[in-house]
């Protein structure tokens, strides 16, 4: 008769009805699972709790180069809000943010609701509508900076029309910067957010839109007081990929304007890397991260909040 | 061994002179040149060296700026040390101006190969440019200042300025010391003088730092190089750049006096700023490479090598004994001014990249906004004053 | 029973209405279909314009690529080559300089073919695992492992470089290809993780239950049971992680060294080494070059992604 | 175009609320629904009964303009609506899945087609009023779908095609996701409804049960066809084919194949079946004869009847109220339905016994009732 | 404890072939199932019955050991197995919704479990042949799931846990998924089945006819206790409190509220209720009369009864076999089944009487049986 501990640790053993015979030891309890969870597990603690802590103990010391822990209390925080770059990187960051998330949506559902009209060729359109999510944004950085080139792009073929005056060169203009990362950002994302809506209108019950017909609701009304509200999971699924992406901009901003003209595009995740990297002061950088960091977490806490406070509710 | 050397020389001039480089040190030992160029600039390049480094993987060799960005790298001990190879060749006699040794050197010992000198501060003009317009070609900054109406009514940017940070910082570092002059670049950087930082001068540079803003508006260039292109070309008539753009003169097919006209500073007293970029060996396991990084440490300092990779990238020599008879006028004169010692810092020097960066953002800001000089000048002031 | 209780055939209603039933006149059959032609030519409008919006880029790309320079400097990004050349496409892939190497993309193409191919089936073999154990095998603490890996994804990759480094550097994969595969697994992670996780809470639970009874352990249910069954998201993570993987810049070039840069970090080498005046053509063409994996796999795989999305990632 | 949707009420129509001329509908090359024609009667409660995938919820849907039809005309009312759009049709739907709109509350969902169709505020505050009072809604009006039972989304959903004061209510297996219980309630609440309103009513199912107790006629549909229109109790007595005969009833009809022979039927037993009600000239040749499992008497009862035989009993179901026993007769199961209270046990013989005037005769090639 | 736990098989288990002992089972601080005892005797088929969310599924994964219990014990042939692997407790299980592989044929599906265990291959062909022949599932070896009707489906999944050779086979609502026909089909199969192996069978469902005709015992549970476990009839016939009485019957009791003083009950209707079998000594008070519908007679049989009464005919739901009647006794709806051939109007007067033997009596309070 094997002890508790091995008969617990390995519940196939023994015969077919006396395999185990005591309660099973905690810990060991679905042990093969665990052991295969253990990557996430790793890769939960070590690296995105434990790079995280790193890097927020980090930051309040004075790490130039290489990574010390010389503490200086809120020194870094304090140099932090009071550099304008990192104002204009926020303020970027949230029009952007906020821009890119609402058109991003708006178009992946227009689009959807588009495609959604049985038509023909819809492989095709969504096919198009895709493809530029499967491109890196070092390519879409260099195609937008061409289109956007005022001497060959845009703004040239719209001169050579006879509109000489015409003047588009937002890679140029502090005030139209945001506009070109826009174009670009959405040019590439939205296709996702399509697909993703598309697949959320094709599982709505059929019979809703009969019953709204039967009401004779026009179908604009219905997509908008009717489908709309109930599509709120995949909204919300959307709306976690796409903020995912925007507090991560980082790739675009570099290959399309490298944060210029002056500083008109920065970003705050180009600022931690440039302060990191570029300005060899980790600490500052490290500052920065937390700052971001702990924005993340003060949109997602409350979200996640919320969504184990319903599920524990229904 | 195979020497892998990772840098951001990837301009056309730039990588002339690097190819030069690894031609000598092939030929010269029996060691193999692995070239780890990236491309973008040293703070795309750097992260990757220095998280390479730390990381313990690191590269043979590796570009830096001298100065105060691998000091850290040094007092870690990752660093190569090259004390014996520098005493064996002589390097402190042979190197001018001699700051360009201590900057590589660390608690008496040498860590790094100095390879050139940087002179950032030269006006470049485009001579066919003030030709077209049908005013005298501009020497100074007061002159391009009065020929600026005629260049633009003749469609001629007179300013080609690139809007990337170390550009626009480049062009306030030239205006202190070629405004200002030497010593008021000093007291300003290596002093701190707050007298200094204070006075009207440095407001009056800051006003001029302004009516550059305007000179340079409508040009919406990015990159060091297109800028310069646009001199090649004809369409503007002046930049403020370092001496590698000879490089893209050079590969242009222009001559120095004919097509273009090269000044240092704005018209002032000539004083150049003796920075530089200097190669690095981190410290490795394998003993074949370490010789290897001997090997070229030695190669860089020779007379072929620095003749050869300084003609092609069009910066100056680190070492005083060389005869460049061949040379250009324009190197020419920055060899004169050299030899006659009047020389400043580059701030590479005398600042840390962190301060250098805030004082980068700030000129940015500046040449993509209308902030006001007064305001540029009370914050660059502040900047200044809390390096430690 | 008598048959009085049954009414006679004739007195019951007619069996059927087919007596009366002869058509009358006014509209009949199938509706004209005239009336919806203004929705359907909005409809058909919308995705047009936006399909402009959509392939202008790849058209002024391809264009561009097939140009020569002098054509180029001359004129109209939108306009198709007067005289098409391939020799842009060619220095792309083989000659164009970044420093002292002159291959071209070539050689970052076979080091991203090299790092993809384990990188990705790594990934999603873990997430995959990582999705089954969070649905079928939960244990205490399993959920918020999971809340922490779904933060994971929020957080911006350059918080992670430097501790990242110095992992590497403690476990001795700095530098190393698998150094970069492990990075990508662990970035990955969040993700894919989800969409397996969704994609397995929509499989009846009974399957799994009907397969522990049959005596079948923690692999043997994954292995033989589920993922057999799960094609479509498979498709997915595979197209994500590929393309993901492909178009990685930052850690391609952090964490490998340059003899294994993969093609994003030649193509960034390329499009930034400036030589005298931007060569857009050569630009381009190594644009498309280092976008024509990913663009493949996207334009072959069509319907699957569609379907593997809708399975994994419409659930909340 | 629009002239001829406003045509005049046709005589020939009076009386018929729905009329369903010729009408045909293809998926591409699958027809649905052929050449079907079907008047329901003014304030008639009539079912569409059939097994799943047979085309009913498609005819559904060409009634109420949902499912546009390759052919064939329906009149509503008397006025041709083949056209129309579903909301000119004079109609109100009720759906198997309720497709209540979910974030509004019930009284937005009453109210919301009212309201595109711009009725006056009080109008629709009067037929609210009324529709909730008639269903019992009012404690709801306030409350999300997503907050009630079952049954009351199911009213509401009623309510909904309630408050459009139309003559055609449709209803598509309105009660198919509710459970058994719940199932009964509703349909008597339904019962009632038809009984207070009068509309007309065409009801989808495939529950029988639910279409014996609501129907003032049954049709029975097969592969897109009408293979009985009758009333329920026609149905149940009469089945005018052999597979009507198997569809309704539960447990089903017991079907015995062999030869008539003048009014002699051979088969797993031989029964003279004088006393049947012909619908047409017996001709001889192979017959099936169906008998219900409730007509069979057995024991005593079973011994006055004219048709008999002995079978063992193979499994006993009790149910309650009733018992059912199977046994055999030749190779053909062959179902009693007992009193509750009856006491049989498994493997004892059975002595049974039933009336030809309770059975159905059909001829085994055409398989209508002969 | 280990030691008390890995006893030798119990004397007092003798003849029991699952026993559950005390069982609780909490999510979070949910109590589904709260110290639930049960003995399920070998052969017997016990049924598991109630609405929907009581924790029958629940109970059924517990004995399965697919949900560890918080709390107690359970015992399969003696052994005890609240800590065994569900693949060795001796147990087979189907499921509601099939849980077939869907990528294996049918042959892998049935084959899984053993190659699982490792039985040696002769072995395992020997059992599928056995099995498929049982089933007939012959034809259907080599197809996979997708290519199978639900009812082929169901047939898979009960040979699934056939070829186990296991001494207790569960199923969890197997027929739920089925049309009505094919679930009386397979309910006889079922039935079948069990009379042939003689295995013990625990299964649960909602459906009482299913209940009523399989269970040699039903287990009535609700909120995770069990309020009655009896035989069919004696649960139609004795329910054991008000719960079970509504549950119980389709269409259910009527249940009329009144007084009981003496042997005389005051409510919609005064009866004399002598003759009444007691369960406990009658007390007065307050309480509930119950009457199945099909125990009420009607017109000259309601004449010779003690109980009788007048009602008016609200709606009549003729169901082919049975006609159900709804009247009204005071303001409590009376439902009355009648015989198909009986024909009744509505609004026409109906006489009604039951006899004291056939009802049912409850204490209002407590809610159980006197
Ligand atoms: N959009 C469609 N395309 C092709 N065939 C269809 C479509 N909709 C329905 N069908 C087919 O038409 C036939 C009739 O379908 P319908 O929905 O009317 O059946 P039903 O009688 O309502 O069945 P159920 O009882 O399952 O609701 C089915 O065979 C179905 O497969
Ligand atoms: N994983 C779970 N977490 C929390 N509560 C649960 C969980 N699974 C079941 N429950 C709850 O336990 C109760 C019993 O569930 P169970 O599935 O046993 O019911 P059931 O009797 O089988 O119902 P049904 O007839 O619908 O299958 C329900 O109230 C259910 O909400
Ligand atoms: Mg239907
Ligand atoms: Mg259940």
């Amino acid at each position: 008769m094997p002890g508790p501990l091995r008969a617990g640790s390995f519940p196939l053993t023994g015969g077919t009805l006396m395999a185990r015979s005591g309660p099973p030891i905690r810990l060991l309890q679905n042990w093969p699972a665990k052991l295969a969870a253990a990557p996430m597990i790793l890769t939960a603690l070590v690296v995105f709790i434990g790079c995280s802590l790193w890097t927020v103990v980090h930051s309040f010391t004075n790490s130039r180069l290489l990574p010390r822990l010389d503490f200086v209390g809120l020194a870094q925080y304090e140099r932090l809000w009071s550099t304008p770059r990192w104002q204009v990187s926020i303020e970027n960051l949230a029009i952007y943010g906020i821009c890119a998330l609402v058109l991003t949506l708006a178009i992946g559902f227009l689009l959807a609701v588009l495609l959604d009209q049985k038509i023909r060729f819809e492989d095709g359109f969504r096919t198009i509508i895709l493809f530029p999510y499967a491109l890196s944004f070092i390519v879409t950085g260099v195609v937008w900076q061409w289109i956007l080139n005022p001497d060959f792009g845009l703004q040239h073929i719209v001169r050579g029309m006879g509109f000489s005056g015409f003047s588009f060169d937002p890679l140029n203009d502090p005030n139209l910067v945001i506009l070109a990362l826009l174009a670009a950002g959405i040019w590439q994302g939205a296709g996702l957010t399509t697909v993703i809506m598309l697949a959320g209108l094709r599982g709505i019950d059929e019979d809703v839109w009969k019953a709204s017909r039967v009401d004779g609701i026009p179908a604009w009304k219905t997509y908008l007081f009717i489908i709309l509200p109930m599509m709120k999971p995949v909204f919300a699924t959307c709306v976690v990929l796409i903020s995912a992406g925007i507090i991560k901009l980082y790739d675009l901003v570099v290959a399309l304007t490298r944060g210029g003209p002056g500083i008109a595009s920065e970003v705050p995740a180009k600022y931690v890397y440039d302060y990191m990297f570029g300005n060899q002061n980790l600490g500052q950088g490290f500052a920065a991260s937390t700052m971001m960091l702990a924005a993340v977490l003060a949109i997602i806490i409350p979200f996640a909040l919320f969504r184990m406070g319903r599920k524990r509710h229904v | 061994a195979d020497l892998e050397v990772t840098h951001w020389w990837t301009s056309g001039g730039e990588a002339a002179a690097v190819q030069e480089l690894a031609r000598i040190f092939e030929e010269q030992t029996e060691h193999s040149w692995v070239d780890g160029a990236i491309a973008g600039s040293g703070s795309t390049a750097r992260p990757i060296m220095v998280s390479r480094i730390i990381g313990g993987d690191p590269m043979g060799a590796t570009q830096f700026n001298h100065g105060l960005q691998a000091q850290e790298l040094v007092e870690a001990g990752l660093m190569q040390d090259l004390t014996e190879v520098a005493e064996a060749n002589g390097w402190r006699d042979t190197i001018n101006p001699v700051s360009l040794l201590d900057a590589c050197t660390f608690e008496g010992r040498v860590y790094c190969a100095p390879l050139n000198i940087h002179s950032p501060q030269w006006m470049w003009t485009s001579l066919s440019a003030f030709e077209k317009a049908g005013v005298e070609p501009a020497t100074t900054w007061e002159e391009l200042k009065a020929a600026a109406p005629a260049l633009r009514e003749a469609g001629i940017l007179p300013l080609a300025q690139g809007m990337q940070g170390w550009q626009t910082a480049l062009l306030l570092y030239g205006m202190i010391s070629g405004i200002g002059g030497a010593d008021f670049y000093n007291q300003v950087f290596a002093e701190r003088d707050e007298e200094a930082l204070n006075s009207d001068t440095l407001k009056n540079i800051f006003a001029e730092y302004a009516i550059a803003r305007n000179l340079a508006s409508g040009g919406n260039l990015s990159d060091w190089n297109m800028a310069t292109n646009r001199i090649i070309e004809g369409t503007a008539a002046a930049q403020v750049m370092g001496d590698w753009a000879q490089g893209e003169f050079a590969l242009a097919g222009k001559t120095a006096g004919t097509d273009y006209g090269c000044h240092i500073g704005l018209g002032g007293e000539p004083v150049i700023a003796t920075g530089g970029d200097a190669i690095y060996f981190p410290v490795n396991s394998d003993a074949a490479v370490t010789e290897a990084q001997r090997a070229l440490a030695q190669v860089i300092l020779s007379e072929e090598a620095q003749v050869a990779f300084n003609a092609a990238k069009g910066s100056l020599p680190v070492r005083g004994d060389i005869d460049l008879a061949s040379v250009n006028e324009c190197t020419q004169a920055g060899l004169e001014t050299l030899k006659a010692g009047n020389t400043i810092p580059t701030i590479d020097l005398v600042m840390s990249s962190d301060s250098r960066g805030q004082i980068e953002d700030l000129t940015a800001e500046f040449f993509g906004s209308d902030l006001s000089a007064e305001d540029a000048h009370a914050r660059f002031v502040q900047i200044v004053q809390s390096e430690m | 029973m008598s048959d009085a209780a049954y009414p006679a055939a004739a007195a019951a209603p007619p069996r059927s209405a087919a007596p009366r039933g002869r058509l009358l006149d006014g509209p009949a059959g199938l509706v004209p279909t005239r009336r919806l032609s203004g929705k359907r030519i909005m409809i058909y409008g919308g995705l047009l314009i936006f399909s402009a919006y959509y392939l202008l880029p790849l058209w002024v790309m391809v264009m561009t690529s097939l140009k020569g320079m002098p054509e180029i400097r001359m004129g109209n990004i939108f306009a198709p080559p007067v005289e098409i050349t391939f020799e842009p496409w060619v220095k792309a892939w083989s000659s164009a300089c970044t420093g002292l190497n002159c291959d071209g993309l070539s050689r970052g193409f076979w080091n991203s073919v090299a790092i993809v191919i384990p990188a990705t089936i790594l990934s999603i073999a873990v997430a995959a695992v990582n999705g089954y154990a969070l649905v079928n095998w939960r244990f205490r603490g399993s959920e918020v492992f999971f809340t922490i890996l779904i933060f994971g994804a929020f957080i911006p990759y350059q918080v992670m470089i430097y501790p990242i480094v110095i992992i590497l550097r403690e476990i001795g994969l700095m530098g190393s290809v698998w150094g970069l595969v492990l990075v990508h697994v662990v970035f990955g992670m969040p993700i894919i993780t989800l969409l397996f996780r969704n994609y397995f809470s929509s499989l009846p639970p009974e399957l799994f239950k009907a397969a522990r009874v049959d005596g079948a352990g923690f692999w043997g249910i994954f292995l033989r049971v589920l993922v057999p069954m799960s094609l479509p998201i498979f498709t997915v993570a595979v197209i994500l992680q590929v393309t993901g993987i492909w178009n990685d810049f930052l850690f391609g070039v952090i964490y490998t060294r340059p003899e294994s840069y993969p093609m994003t970090v030649q193509l960034n080498n390329i499009v930034n080494s400036v030589q005298g005046v931007r060569e857009y053509n050569v630009n381009m063409a190594a644009t498309l070059l280092t976008g024509l994996v990913p663009l493949t796999i996207y334009f072959l795989s069509g319907k699957l992604f569609v379907r593997g999305i809708a399975a994994g990632a419409v659930k909340g | 175009m629009a002239q001829a949707l406003r045509a005049e009420p046709r005589p020939e129509l009076d009386g018929v609320s729905v009329s369903i001329r010729d009408l045909s509908l293809a998926y591409g090359a699958v027809e649905v629904l052929g050449d079907l024609n079907l008047d329901v009667n003014e304030g008639e409660f009539l079912v569409l009964l059939g097994a799943s995938g047979c085309g009913k919820s498609t005819l559904l849907n060409c009634i109420a303009g949902l499912q546009p039809a390759t052919k064939g005309q329906i009149f509503i009312s008397g006025q041709n609506v083949t056209w129309a759009e579903p909301s000119e049709r004079g109609i109100g739907m009720v759906f198997q899945s309720y497709a209540l709109y979910p974030q509004m509350t019930v009284e937005g969902n009453l109210s919301f087609g009212l309201k595109n169709a711009r009725v006056p505020r009080d109008e629709i505050a009067r037929r609210i009023a009324r529709a909730a009072s008639t269903l019992q809604l009012e404690p709801l009006l306030k409350r999300k779908p997503a907050a009630l039972s079952g049954g009351q989304r199911q009213r509401v959903a009623i309510g909904r095609a309630l408050v459009r004061d139309v003559d055609v209510f449709l209803f598509d297996e309105p009660l198919s996701n509710l459970d058994a219980k719940l199932r009964a309630e509703l349909r008597v609440e339904l019962k009632r409804l038809h009984q207070n309103l009068g509309n007309t009513m065409i009801y989808v199912t495939h529950d029988q049960i639910e279409a014996m107790t609501l129907a003032d006629r049954i049709a029975i549909m097969r592969g897109g066809k009408i293979q009985q229109l009758a009333t329920p109790d026609d149905i149940y007595r009469r089945p005018a084919n052999l597979y009507v005969a198997g569809f309704i009833g539960s447990p089903p009809m017991n079907l015995l194949p062999g030869r008539l022979e003048g009014n002699i039927f051979h088969g797993p037993l031989v029964a003279d079946v004088t006393g049947y009600d012909f619908t047409t000239r017996p001709r001889g040749g192979e017959a099936v004869l169906g008998i219900r499992p409730e007509h069979v008497r057995t024991g005593e009862a079973a011994a006055a009847l004219p048709i008999r035989a002995q079978a063992r009993v193979e499994v006993v179901e009790p149910m309650g109220a009733d018992t059912l026993v199977w046994t055999r007769l030749g190779d053909t199961p062959f179902r009693v339905r007992l009193d509750g209270e009856d006491r049989v046990r498994a493997d004892q013989m059975l002595s049974i016994g039933f009336d030809p005037a309770s059975l159905s005769l059909f001829d085994a090639a055409t398989e209508t009732r002969i």
